[in-house]
């Protein structure tokens, strides 16, 4: 096999297929093939076991687990090199012809949760029983709740279940000290979604979401940066606890909810599939990856300069993960 | 009888080159005038009046200018070798033509001194009184009783449960096959035998209690038994209704028919009562075709 | 007879309803019709609709100095000067002819974002061909940038959000009123592959893939589906096992297609050892999706092939094989080619099993053979629809078009191959 | 020399035979006085010289390209010096990728150790003689199977039956192939069905009535109970099914009366192909149109009488579905409404029924086994539709009688946990194969009842 | 002649009961005992040695014990009315019947002393040898030239294409069909009418040059003058083949036959010189049949 082989998360797809692109106009190697298999199924693939049927590199976002490491591990994946790219936002946004929406990650929380503390007082869970915005802050549209967001079985739902959600779910303190005790109560409140009609799961087509929202003023939507970012013409952002999401409040982590995105490189490959680490170079370039590179036109958060320039020295080394990190 | 047996068969033995000499010397063709039929093709106060009737399957005429009148309660056949126009023919009396797409009729055809084709003349109520019975037995896939109940049913004549009984019942009675049946009117009629089932078909068509019954080769497709049974009730229905038979058996024409009409190469050759044609045919024609010299 | 006058009157009476009945049910026929042509109208509306502007490319003529002062490279023949030069510069500076004002860095970097992103490269490309043209004005037509190709084509569309700054947006329109930004039959579409860029965005590799994946598909499927309606109408004899068979075929024909793309991923891949992403494994997955379609519809096709011609062949002596090879199969041809390319069609237009066998792919390269790694035309069209970028909208409706005209041309296909091999007896 | 190449020389060599063994069939009948005086046309001795060396040579030849990578890479790795060995499989492959690539003179042999360099020689020796000796060894056995082919070319042998008899067994061969697919199909969800069941109880898989991958996504994430159950998804199912069948089954039948009864001939030629067309498009249009126009539009209209809808909803989904299947009933309706023998539409009509009397008292009853079977693959092809459900109805799998509520089918399930972000070794992904069994299963029996059915109706008729 | 029409026709004026009751006292099935035939149905070195033959399609028992001998250069003809196994008997004659499912033939049945029913027969051979000519003209939609030439090119008549070239022509020779076609023998043999049609098929079934060839009513879809054509060229084939005829025409049983064999529901009930089967049959039941009382 002569070309690089890519798979791995559909939300770092559109960023990797710039850089192959590039890559491949630009320099003598075949342009890498790239797969949007979600974080976890690339990594699935990935950590199957080295050789040419299997994959080179794969895109996440989200940082490897324990389990998949160890997963690699086992199939003989030893060593692997961790490369972070950048950020993405996870927005909430609606129609332009709509109010642009102020919410905090409580509000975000008390609307979409399953259960949620009781609205009388007490420690106390019931079953999530807002049904306007305003059921939940006077201050808040009086409009019913209706949020598109992907389903469970994307990165991104992951994401802002676990940034948005379970930040807005400790901040109550009796669930708080659930975690201390018993971790997975913790997050089966923290993190379900309610399922009673206002949280709509509307697959992985953002585009349809986008689309959608512009027709239908009363929702909102929840979608990665990139997708605000060509179609600011229709939508908004609503702003979360009082911070817009900018490229620069995203990447000085001001904008809340917000995550990194990885690439993984197989290092039994380099040397032997020609282009993997020329690739990887081209990414980790600052043209590419830096405050002004191309891929910030199609909206990659950078990460902080000294960031980038450490992980650029790792990347030329190949640097494997020890396992300890994750 | 030995006569005429002696003559087939003395043909029989002769050379084949005079046989084959004879019809070449001769073609059928050249010996028919248009239009023209021998014997006696008009009634008077007929129940239909057919006049200069002709046929055309698309550029192909199956029908050659042919009048005859059919007379009330009368049996007639129509005889005549393979493809010279019978079923075209009879397919007219109640427009069963129309659902050919190409074939176009042309010529006065009446009923009851009613225009058959007029485009203002209702089909289904000329169907309902001109029944017809087909070559082969096609019962619906229905059971015993829906299969007569059918056309009455289509058609309103019963307003009572009991009042369509009493149709489907007096209608199996005539068509002989009440005793048979009576006791399996759920059953389907697709498990009948041949002869059954023409005659359930028989009794179908009765029972909108038309005016007429056309019948197409009725009894080809049955054994000696069921033939003979099928016959048996013509004779009983030429009581009441007029019949229009095809047939290829001369003998089956001769038996049940008043008048015996012979059609050849759509021509109508030659009408005339059925003891006429079958003793003294005035067409050599027709005394070729009943002597057996084709068909 | 009172009887039958009796009667007749009664259905007289009676059909005045029944032609009532027998109108309104005429009319449902032609009412269910005009709702299914109806359908297929406004979806067809709203495909071109979306999807016209998909065949417009918009194209920026410059005449751009390849002056090696400004690119940094002194001898365009040598490869290491030309890795290291800079062909974004040329342009700029045949951009700023028009709009001397734009010196700032802000200025320039809005102004180099008016011409598409392979333009560097087209010059770079144009250089490394001809290394003698370095020096001289050459009038080259470079791909606009895709924000200025969704301002020019859908200013007027609220749909679309325009992603230029005030001051592009002037330019823009200057540059239009002058003629160096024009619009034209977008030739990109079908002569590249994929790109993350819309305008750069070509469907050729999926047209290829799609040819190629088809191709296995037919060789495959075809010739065993046949076989195999043979063997069953022909030769099997009947008994439990040819009804499991068939029982077995019609199954096969309601597995949802995502079921075979486990198949596929399991046997041709896990088993067999196949690469992931080719044509050959997209068009044996999809072969066995369609064999049954085929099967099916060839028995129907052997079936009414008449007893008689087969009696007629049996009666002079020929074998049995015979019979089937001389008479049966060329009969029944007609009959097989519709089925096949009923289920070809439906092939054609199948993403869910591709999904899992890889052919949901980023493929730059045009594929050149069966083991190269391709996708189709839906799965192509796919991609675009989930993709943020808004030119990608458009071309996606373009790509569906494109697989119609696919779909009425094999349709178009089939009916002329019927019409004649069809044989009348 | 290449398969690539040996391929088709192969099979000139077995025209060559061919040619030869009808010469010399001829040759043979000359003293007899003429072919007919042969067991057998000169066309089957030569079409069995043919077969008898193209089939060893090629089955050989198959054999031979699929063991010679593994020879030659067991001698490349056995040349290889103890440090360079590689220690697991993987590492096998990735050793020998390399030397190939090094061999092909993708990688510069400077960069690679020496050892592999080394090898990438051999690679390239070894390669060599093993496609010379592969080469000679096909060419030999295709002549011999020529040679025997001519030696056997006698006027008491009857040609005609071998060459029958093999063309027989390719036929057969082929025919199995449906029987393989679904070998492989069980083959392939099998042993992940089983694994699921390990985790989740069969009876909970089948009776529980709460379909929620959320809670029980990866086991550090919620370990969360009764999530597994089908029934939602089964009803959600059944409903979509429902509808679009409720669309398509008055609308397709209706027409195809319409254009089998009433239509004159030009009409139906045109319309029936347009008709086709819907069928036709890709489903992601319908996805658009049913959640960008159909769905808001219900929900509107729901709106304005009082009830209360969802944005996404099974409705929606199912209108839309109904579209497109629209022409497999109305087709393959019009073909069987057609091949309603003339004889019994001749019965109804010539008793006074009108058309439409005929059509729906007579035909259609006759016609209905035909008819279901279009039904049957309609509802196949509605079963087995993922991406309208996903854009217009949704994900969540809501146990509801109420066509205004978003629900969610067992192949979005399966499509969605399988393209996801996927837990290998989680009963989510599991669930996946488990569900595409039981559809499988379900489809099975539903296909047995079918024929069943068909095969009673047919003897009732005719 | 005009003796036995008058027979008929009197009959005809019968009144109805009287002719009912006739079938009703003496059920033809009572009459025939099983295994027993008339006349003269053996005859010394025979074609085909025909003993003790049934058949059945499924349960049902189609042919009833049946023992016949077939001479050589013999026209013999089957006749009887619809259903009674003419075709059915004809067919085990090459096992054309083979490609029923259903249908299982019993007995003895011999071809120049060599069993047509061996397991170990060579279908093919044995068809090559007894060609069969079918009710409806079924032309191979394709050259006129290739429908002749086929049967001789499977077999491997002719070493060059001058030999089938002469095949052809002499077959179609023989078929009387020559001048008419010899200028388009490349035009499509379905263009034809539906008695060269016939002609084609018979010529086809000569041209591999068959030792007896059976008919199968091959005259009931033509018209008068394509069955005159039909019935010239069995005569003149007699000469040098076997001919087994099915018709449902006396009369043409009559003209071409020296044999006629006379079936009643699956009983052969009588076998005669044509001659004294229509001039004096032996069997009430032909007689019936042949005066015309049924079929
Ligand atoms: N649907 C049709 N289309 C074209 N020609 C037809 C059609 N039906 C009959 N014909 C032609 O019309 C002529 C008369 O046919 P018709 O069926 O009336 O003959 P027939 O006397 O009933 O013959 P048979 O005794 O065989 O039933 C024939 O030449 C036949 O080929
Ligand atoms: N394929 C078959 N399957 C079942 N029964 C059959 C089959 N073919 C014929 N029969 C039955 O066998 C009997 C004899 O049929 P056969 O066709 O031999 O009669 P026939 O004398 O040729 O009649 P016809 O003059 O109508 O051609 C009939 O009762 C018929 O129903
Ligand atoms: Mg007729
Ligand atoms: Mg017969
Ligand atoms: O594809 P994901 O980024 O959603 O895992």
């Amino acid at each position: 096999r002569d070309t690089v082989n890519i798979v791995g998360s559909s939300t770092v797809y559109p960023f990797a297929t710039v850089v192959a692109e590039r890559f491949g106009r630009n320099t003598d190697f075949p342009t890498p093939k790239l797969e949007s298999t979600g974080s976890g199924g690339g990594l699935k693939l990935f950590c199957a076991g080295i050789g040419t049927q299997h994959p080179d590199i794969t895109n996440a976002s989200r940082r490897m687990k324990k389990s998949e490491f160890e997963l690699c591990q086992s199939n003989g994946v030893k060593e692997i090199t961790e490369v972070k790219i950048g950020s993405d936002g996870i927005v909430i946004a609606n129609s332009k012809k709509a109010e642009k929406m102020d919410l905090t990650l409580e509000q975000i929380f008390l609307a979409l949760a399953k259960e949620v503390p009781d609205p009388k007082g007490g420690d106390k869970l019931v079953a999530n029983p807002y049904k306007n915005w305003s059921d939940i802050d006077a201050g808040l549209p009086n409009k019913p709740i209706s949020v598109m967001g992907p389903p469970p079985t994307s990165g991104t739902r992951d994401a802002f279940v676990e940034i948005a959600m379970e930040g807005g779910c400790k901040k109550y303190d009796f669930i708080a000290k659930i975690k201390g005790e018993d971790k997975s109560k913790y997050k089966s409140i923290c993190h379900s979604m309610r399922e009673d009609g206002p949280f709509i799961e509307a697959g992985e087509n953002d585009n349809l979401i986008v689309q959608r929202l512009a027709q239908d003023t009363d929702t909102l939507g929840i979608f990665g940066y990139s997708f605000l970012m060509e179609n600011e013409g229709q939508i908004q952002a609503s702003t979360v606890n009082g911070v817009e999401p900018t490229p620069d409040t995203i990447a000085a982590e001001e904008y809340p909810v917000a995550r990194s995105l990885f690439f993984y490189v197989k290092k039994a490959h380099v040397g032997v599939v020609p282009g993997i680490q020329e690739y990887v170079q081209e990414f980790t370039t600052e043209g590419a990856w830096g405050d002004n590179g191309y891929l910030v036109d199609v909206g990659l958060i950078p990460n902080p300069r000294d960031v980038r320039m450490q992980t650029a020295k790792n990347v030329k080394e190949l640097k494997a993960m020890t396992g300890q990190e994750l | 009888m030995n006569t005429l047996n002696s003559t087939i068969t003395s043909e029989a033995n002769l050379p084949e080159e005079t046989r084959a000499q004879k019809y070449d010397d001769k073609p059928a063709e050249t010996v028919i005038e248009e239009g023209r039929t021998v014997g006696k093709p008009l009634a008077s106060d007929p129940k239909f009046k057919l006049r200069n009737v002709e046929v055309f399957y698309g550029e192909a005429r199956a029908i050659k200018n042919i009048s005859l009148d059919i007379g009330r309660n009368e049996v007639i056949a129509f005889i005549g070798p393979s493809g010279c126009g019978k079923s075209t023919f009879l397919r007219c009396l109640n427009r069963m033509n129309d659902s050919i797409d190409i074939c176009r009729v042309k010529g006065s055809l009446q009923l009851d001194d009613q225009d058959i084709y007029d485009p203002k003349r209702d089909v289904v109520e000329l169907r309902a009184r001109v029944g017809m019975v087909f070559q082969k037995p096609n019962p619906f896939p229905k059971s015993i009783y829906d299969n007569v109940a059918y056309g009455p049913r289509i058609h309103g004549l019963a307003n009572r449960k009991s009042d369509l009984d009493d149709i489907v019942e007096s209608s199996l009675r005539k068509a002989g096959l009440w005793d048979e049946v009576k006791d399996r009117l759920d059953a389907s009629a697709t498990g009948m035998s041949g002869g059954q089932q023409q005659r359930l078909c028989i009794a179908r068509a009765i029972a909108v209690s038309p005016e007429v019954v056309l019948m197409d080769e009725p009894c080809s497709a049955l054994d000696p038994i069921a033939t003979a049974k099928v016959e048996e009730l013509i004779a009983e229905l030429s009581a009441s209704y007029t019949i229009v038979i095809v047939t290829h058996s001369m003998q089956q024409a001769a038996r049940v028919s008043n008048r015996t009409a012979y059609f050849h190469l759509g021509h109508l050759v030659e009408v005339n009562d059925t003891t006429k044609v079958f003793t003294s045919p005035e067409h050599e024609l027709t005394e070729s075709y009943i002597t057996g010299r084709f068909g | 007879m009172t009887d039958q006058r009796s009667q007749a009157e009664i259905v007289r009476q009676s059909l005045k309803r029944r032609y009532r009945k027998e109108r309104r049910f005429r009319f449902y026929g032609i009412a269910a019709i005009g709702v299914a042509l109806l359908s297929l109208v406004i979806l067809f509306t709203d495909i071109i609709g979306k999807g016209y502007t998909g065949f417009i490319k918009t194209t920026i003529t410059l005449d751009v100095v390849l002056d090696g002062e400004v690119m940094y490279l002194q001898d365009a023949a040598d490869p290491e000067q030309l890795d290291m030069a800079d062909f974004q510069a040329p342009i700029i500076r045949a951009l700023q002819q028009y709009f001397p004002e734009a010196q700032d860095r802000r200025d320039v970097r809005e102004l180099s974002r008016l011409a598409g992103s392979y333009a560097s490269n087209q010059v770079r490309d144009l250089l490394k061909a001809q290394p003698e043209l370095l020096g001289t004005t050459q009038t080259l037509e470079f791909l606009a940038h895709d924000s200025v190709s969704v301002y020019v084509k859908h200013a007027d569309n609220p749909s679309y959000s325009i992603r230029l700054s005030e001051q592009q947006q002037r330019w823009v329109d200057q540059l239009v009123a002058d003629g160096v930004i024009d619009t034209a039959f977008n030739d990109v579409l079908f002569s590249r592959g994929d790109s993350r860029e819309p305008s750069n965005a070509g469907i050729l590799g999926a047209i290829v893939g799609s040819l190629l994946t088809m191709v296995v598909t037919l060789v495959i499927a075809f010739p065993v589906g046949v076989a195999a309606a043979i063997y069953l109408e022909e030769f099997a004899p009947q008994n439990r096992i040819t009804d499991f068979i068939e029982v077995n075929i019609n199954n096969l024909a309601a597995v949802p297609s995502i079921i075979f793309g486990l198949l596929g991923l399991a046997v041709f891949i896990g088993l067999f050892g196949m690469p992931r992403s080719v044509p050959v494994v997209g068009g044996l997955v999809l072969a066995l999706m369609t064999l049954p379609t085929i099967i099916i519809s060839s028995r129907a096709a052997i079936k009414s092939v008449p007893p008689s011609i087969r009696e007629a062949a049996e009666g002079i002596g020929a074998s049995k094989m015979q019979v089937v090879l001389h008479h049966v199969l060329p009969l029944a041809m007609p009959g097989m080619l519709t089925g096949s390319i009923i289920g070809m069609a439906q092939a054609l237009g199948e993403t869910a099993p591709l999904l899992l066998i890889g052919m949901v792919a980023f493929i730059v390269e045009v594929p050149d053979g069966f083991f190269s790694s391709a996708t189709v035309l839906p799965v192509q069209i796919y991609l675009w629809a989930g993709s943020a970028e808004q030119g990608f909208v458009e071309l996606a409706s373009a790509g569906i078009m494109v697989l119609l005209t696919f779909l009425i041309s094999m349709n178009a296909l089939a009916i002329w191959l019927r019409k004649r091999l069809e044989r009348r007896w | 020399m290449q398969t690539a190449n040996l391929l088709p020389l192969v099979l000139v060599l077995a025209v060559v035979a061919y040619g030869l063994a009808y010469m010399r069939s001829r040759a043979v009948a000359e003293p007899l006085g003429g072919i007919r005086n042969l067991k057998s046309l000169p066309f089957y001795y030569a079409a069995r010289a043919a077969l008898w060396s193209a089939i060893p040579a090629l089955i050989v030849l198959a054999l031979w390209a699929s063991f010679e990578g593994k020879v030659i890479q067991n001698v490349v790795m056995g040349s290889l010096p103890a440090d360079l060995a590689p220690q697991s499989e993987g590492q096998a492959s990735l050793t020998l990728s390399q030397i190939s690539n090094v061999a092909a003179g993708k990688l510069d042999p400077a960069l690679v150790p020496e050892g592999i360099a080394g090898a990438a020689g051999l690679l390239d020796s070894l390669r060599a003689q093993s496609s010379q000796f592969k080469a000679i060894l096909v060419l030999l056995i295709t002549v011999l199977g020529a040679a025997f082919a001519w030696t056997r070319v006698m006027p008491h042998i009857n040609a005609r039956e071998n060459v029958e008899r093999t063309l027989r067994g390719i036929f057969f061969f082929c025919a199995a192939v449906a029987i393989l697919t679904t070998i492989g199909i069980v083959f392939s969800v099998i042993f992940e069905t089983v694994r699921f069941f390990g985790k989740v109880p069969i009876s909970e898989f089948l009776f529980g009535t709460s379909w929620s991958p959320q809670t029980a996504l990866r086991a550090d994430q919620v370990g969360s109970d009764g999530a597994f159950g089908v029934i939602p998804l089964f009803t959600g199912t059944l409903m979509i099914s429902a509808i679009a069948l409720l669309v398509a089954v008055p609308i397709g039948l209706l027409s195809a009366v319409y254009l089998s009864e009433y239509a004159t001939r030009p009409v139906r030629a045109v319309v029936k192909p347009l008709l086709e067309m819907l069928a036709g498009v890709p489903t992601v249009v319908y996805g658009f149109f049913a959640a960008l126009t159909v769905a808001p539009f219900i929900r509107d209209v729901a709106e304005l009488i009082g009830l209360e809808a969802s944005s996404q909803s099974a409705l929606a989904a199912g209108l839309v579905m109904g579209i497109m299947i629209i022409p497999f009933v109305s087709s393959l309706s019009d073909d069987v409404i057609n091949a309603v023998p003339r004889a019994l539409r001749d019965g109804s009509l010539a008793l006074g029924a009108t058309q439409s009397e005929t059509m729906k008292n007579v035909i259609f009853p006759a016609a209905l086994p035909g008819i279901m079977g279009g039904i049957l693959l309609a509802a196949s092809r509605a079963i087995g539709e993922t991406m309208i459900v996903v854009m217009a109805a949704g994900l969540a799998a809501n146990l509801t009688g109420n066509p205004l509520d978003s629900v969610t089918t067992v192949t979005v399930q399966i499509v969605t946990l399988l393209t996801g972000d996927q837990e290998f070794d989680s009963a989510k992904t599991l669930a996946a194969f488990a569900l595409g069994m039981l559809l499988f299963i379900v489809t099975l029996i539903l296909n047995v009842f079918a024929l069943k059915i068909v095969r009673k109706y047919r003897e009732q008729y005719d």
